[in-house]
């Protein structure tokens, strides 16, 4: 054993050894702990759905659109948007009612700054959403419905902007 | 193309890794005393960074999204990044050893050094094509590089400034910090 | 079983970057002998890249004693040189003999420090900064400053300013004679002596137009020449135009005759220099 | 404090001689004063200022890292004289990516919400200078034992200053302080218009800053 410490190979040998272990270590780890983490992504996003459309029973998921069930008939289709806000991304789940009107909308995470980007999540910004087609979806600086947060425009351009790119692109994919 | 302008100037300047993202803070201050030091640096700490969030984009790309092992990204990523220190460390300390001198001590601190693996993890999190990941790279480096010569040219003048007995040093240089900090705030919405 | 593909494949990057490591490793030239033999001299070096041996470092010293080892006595680093243990392990790795008595030199400043201060100088804390102010604050233009640039440059911490008298002091025991100080100091009133036999005159004042030293500082010397009689072994030669004393240290016996003379304490011996009996003998001074 | 066990500079390459019980003592009072990672040897600065905006994420980081320094300190110097030193560094640093990447697993699948909100900063811990530098300093030449105590007294060193900064931060950035959700107090004049800056980066800076300087001021740290 003593001789074979000092071949030329032996610090490849252990280098691989040792990431061999890691690997395998982790990905056992992994296969324990990804369905925990998956049911617990499923179950907020539920509630995420359950807010907005209050009488719905079930829901699907085909390429990142949700198709809300109420009775096996679908009444609205859901997606999540992402925008780049003053602190850093804003995710956004967005709620259409079945002839692709907003019916809600609600902001799933943000890292804006407290009192102001952060007031984006208040109701009083995200009503304004209610009801709008796709093409009165902006700023009423800029023609739309929605009137921007005093003191936070740019947090408030980043969520509006994310919700309509979004909404184009998943209103040419929803059958 | 304005997306990779934008990257760089995101990485370089508005979300500085250094003073927003507060990365690579321990050779921030260990490093920024004399204005030589920041400058070779900055130059290896780019140099590493390139190469390895080169090599970084192409394992994520190719080898961990086809797999979905996205988590294992940690381990392999500092993986690549110590045995690229190790072979730079080795190549300069044979062929050059008056560049080792000056520059030796610092290459065994980018391994530890929060920026370079910082700036892998952002290319994968943003999942960046591999063009995306250098320029982002580039900007992370030179941001880094910028504010390290500022801070060495303030803390030069520091050393001679009388300041109070228990504030000389450290607790300086991070107050200096601070204002820099919020000097580069400015920079913040403006992509 | 696609798990064990992805355990295959990840650890072949570590392979891969495990055989990329061991390639450069062997691919470029190994160590060269002068830069092994450079590695055991700077092992025995102090490593305190103080560059008083005017090579950047002592990496860089050690690679030229390593080329040629008569270095080590033309150019030699002091503070190997008066260390024991280190010109042992030198003697050794060079195998070669060193002997250290010819340059056993010490540094010591050239001034009592008496002088009172013109005014309060709150300028940049350096003794070169305030130099370049007028010459100083002080009102003997050859008086030390005591800000401390010596004592900032020195790598062994020997030189110490003395709140008191306002005065850099160097603790000979600590001392290893670099003379990185020796330059440093904006009034040049630092300089090298050997360390044993001497007497130092404490005060490089230089007579302008002939007013004595006592106009510049309380305790200045009188020039009453009383130290030029006192020496029987005329070890003390009067400078006339400089007006100060001078030794020959080759008839000096260290009686210490003109130690006692000197009415200003301006000579003492070198052995009775270092900090401890200073203090000591300032104490006697002022209860006498 | 007046007779200091040892300043810093051979606190660190002190090799364990006497018997074990004072020996593990020693260590591991010296992690937490003496080498305060972050006051004194400022380590570990990346995720010292970017996680203290709120004490939840200081106390989810500080465990984090006692976790991930345990770990590898007692595989690293369980592995010490079986590593050759030409990969000595790689290995250290897979070593600790695997607690990390353990670390981050657990913490994905059991508290979804301190994930969330570390972020980045979890996945950082690997080339935290803390880890490598004990890996490197103490475990690759101690026994286990002493290794245990250096990371426990270094990672409870760690998380003490965690605390104490995320205190100041989120106390004077918010008016108001909740561990895990459950307010213990909130101050009505500052809480209804808080002062934002501490929440921000510049903040963060600042306030280790000054609490450098007030524990040199006290007497606590020797001035440099």
């Amino acid at each position: 054993m003593a001789n074979f410490k000092n071949t030329k190979v032996y610090p490849i040998i252990i280098l691989t050894i040792v990431v061999l272990v890691s690997v395998t270590v982790l990905i056992f780890l992994n296969t324990l702990t990804s369905p925990v983490v998956e049911a617990q992504k499923r179950k907020e996003i539920n509630n995420q759905l359950q807010n907005i459309y209050s009488g719905m029973t079930d829901s699907e998921l085909e390429d990142e659109i949700y198709y809300i069930l109420k009775e096996d008939e679908t009444i609205g289709y859901a997606f999540i948007a992402k925008g780049n806000g003053y602190g850093g991304e804003i995710t956004i789940m967005v709620g259409l009612d079945k002839n692709l009107e907003v019916k809600d909308v609600s902001i799933m995470s943000h890292s804006e700054t407290p009192g102001l980007g952060s007031r984006v999540t208040e109701e009083s910004f995200t009503d304004d959403f209610k009801g709008l087609k796709i093409e009165n979806i902006a700023l009423n600086k800029n023609g739309g419905e929605i009137d921007a947060i005093s003191g936070a425009t740019i947090s408030s351009e980043a969520v509006v902007s994310a919700v309509r790119e979004e909404m184009k692109k998943k209103i040419k994919s929803i059958k | 193309m304005n997306n990779l302008i934008s990257i760089f100037i995101l990485m370089a300047i508005v979300n500085n890794i250094v003073l927003a993202k507060f990365l690579g803070l321990c050779p921030f201050f260990g490093v920024s005393k004399k204005l030589s030091n920041a400058l070779s640096m900055g130059l290896a700490v780019t140099l590493v960074m390139l190469i390895a969030s080169i090599s970084t984009t192409v394992i994520y790309n190719y080898l961990l999204v086809p797999f979905q092992v996205e988590f294992m990204r940690i381990v392999l990523y500092i993986l690549v990044i110590a045995s690229l220190v190790q072979m730079v460390e080795l190549a300069i300390k044979r062929t050059n050893v008056a560049l080792y001198n000056s520059l030796g001590i610092y290459l065994p601190l980018i391994t530890t050094n929060c920026a370079v693996l910082g700036v892998a993890l952002i290319n994968s999190t943003e999942n960046y094509t591999i063009l995306q990941s250098t320029v982002s790279a580039l900007g992370g480096g030179v941001g880094f590089s910028l504010v390290l010569i500022i801070m060495s040219g303030i803390r030069e003048k520091l050393e001679l400034s009388e300041a109070p007995e228990s504030m000389e040093g450290l607790p300086i240089a991070f107050i200096t910090a601070a204002m820099l900090a919020l000097a580069f705030l400015g920079f913040r919405g403006m992509i | 079983m696609d798990m064990i593909w992805i355990i295959l494949i990840l650890s072949a990057i570590g392979l891969v970057s495990g055989i990329l490591i061991f390639i450069v490793n062997r691919a470029l030239p190994k160590e060269s002998e002068s830069l092994k033999k450079a590695q055991k001299v700077e092992a025995c070096l102090p490593g305190y890249n103080c560059g008083a041996c005017g090579y950047p470092g002592c990496f860089a010293y050690a690679q030229a004693v390593a080329k040629d080892k008569s270095l080590i006595t033309k150019n030699p680093c002091t503070t190997v040189i008066q260390n024991e243990k280190m010109r042992s392990e030198l003697e050794e790795v060079l195998d070669i003999k060193i002997d250290a008595s010819a340059m056993n030199k010490k540094a010591v400043v050239r001034c009592y420090g008496v002088t009172t201060p013109l005014g309060d100088y709150n300028g940049i804390n350096t003794c070169k900064a305030a130099n370049n102010l007028l010459g100083g604050f002080k009102r003997c233009p050859y008086g030390c400053l005591g800000l401390g640039d010596c004592a900032k440059v020195c790598p062994q911490d020997a030189i110490e300013v003395d709140k008191a008298r306002n005065v850099a002091v160097i603790d000979p025991d600590k001392c290893t004679g670099c003379g990185l100080c020796v330059n440093e100091c904006p009034k040049n009133i630092i300089s090298l002596v050997p360390a044993d036999a001497t007497i130092v005159y404490r005060c490089s004042y230089e007579p302008v137009k002939n007013i004595p030293g006592r106009e510049r500082c309380d305790e200045g010397c009188i020039h009453c020449r009383k130290c030029f009689k006192s020496c029987e072994y005329d070890a003390i030669i009067w400078n006339n135009e400089k007006n100060i004393p001078e030794f020959d240290f080759s008839k000096c016996t260290l009686c210490g005759e003109c130690v006692e003379a000197c009415p200003h304490n301006r000579l003492i011996k070198f052995s009775e220099l270092s900090h401890k009996e200073q203090q000591k003998l300032e104490k006697e001074k002022v209860n006498s | 404090m007046e007779n200091k066990i040892d300043n810093c500079e051979n606190c660190d390459n002190c090799v364990g001689k006497q018997n074990f019980g004072k020996e593990f003592w020693k260590e591991f009072v010296k992690g937490i004063i003496l080498c305060n990672p972050v006051f004194v040897l400022a380590l570990g600065l990346c995720p010292t200022l970017a996680v203290t905006g709120t004490i939840d994420n200081a106390l989810g980081m500080g465990a984090g890292v006692i976790f991930v320094l345990l770990g590898s300190n007692i595989i690293i110097s369980l592995m010490r004289n079986i590593i050759p030193d030409l990969v000595r560094i790689p290995v250290f640093i897979v070593v600790i990516a695997t607690f990390v990447t353990i670390l981050s697993l657990l913490f994905e699948a059991y508290i979804p919400l301190l994930y969330e909100s570390l972020g980045i900063y979890l996945s950082l811990v690997v080339v935290n200078c803390i880890i490598l530098g004990r890996a490197e300093v103490f475990a690759s030449k101690n026994g286990m034992f002493l290794s245990i105590a250096d990371a426990l007294g270094i990672g409870l060193g760690f998380t003490i200053a965690l605390i104490m900064i995320s205190l100041f931060r989120e106390i004077l950035g918010t008016g108001a302080l909740s561990i895990f959700g459950f307010q213990l107090f909130n101050i009505p004049g500052l809480s209804s218009n808080p002062l934002g800056f501490f929440v921000s980066p510049p903040g963060a800076f600042l306030v280790i800053g000054v609490l450098l300087a007030v524990f040199r001021w006290i007497g606590v740290l020797d001035n440099e």
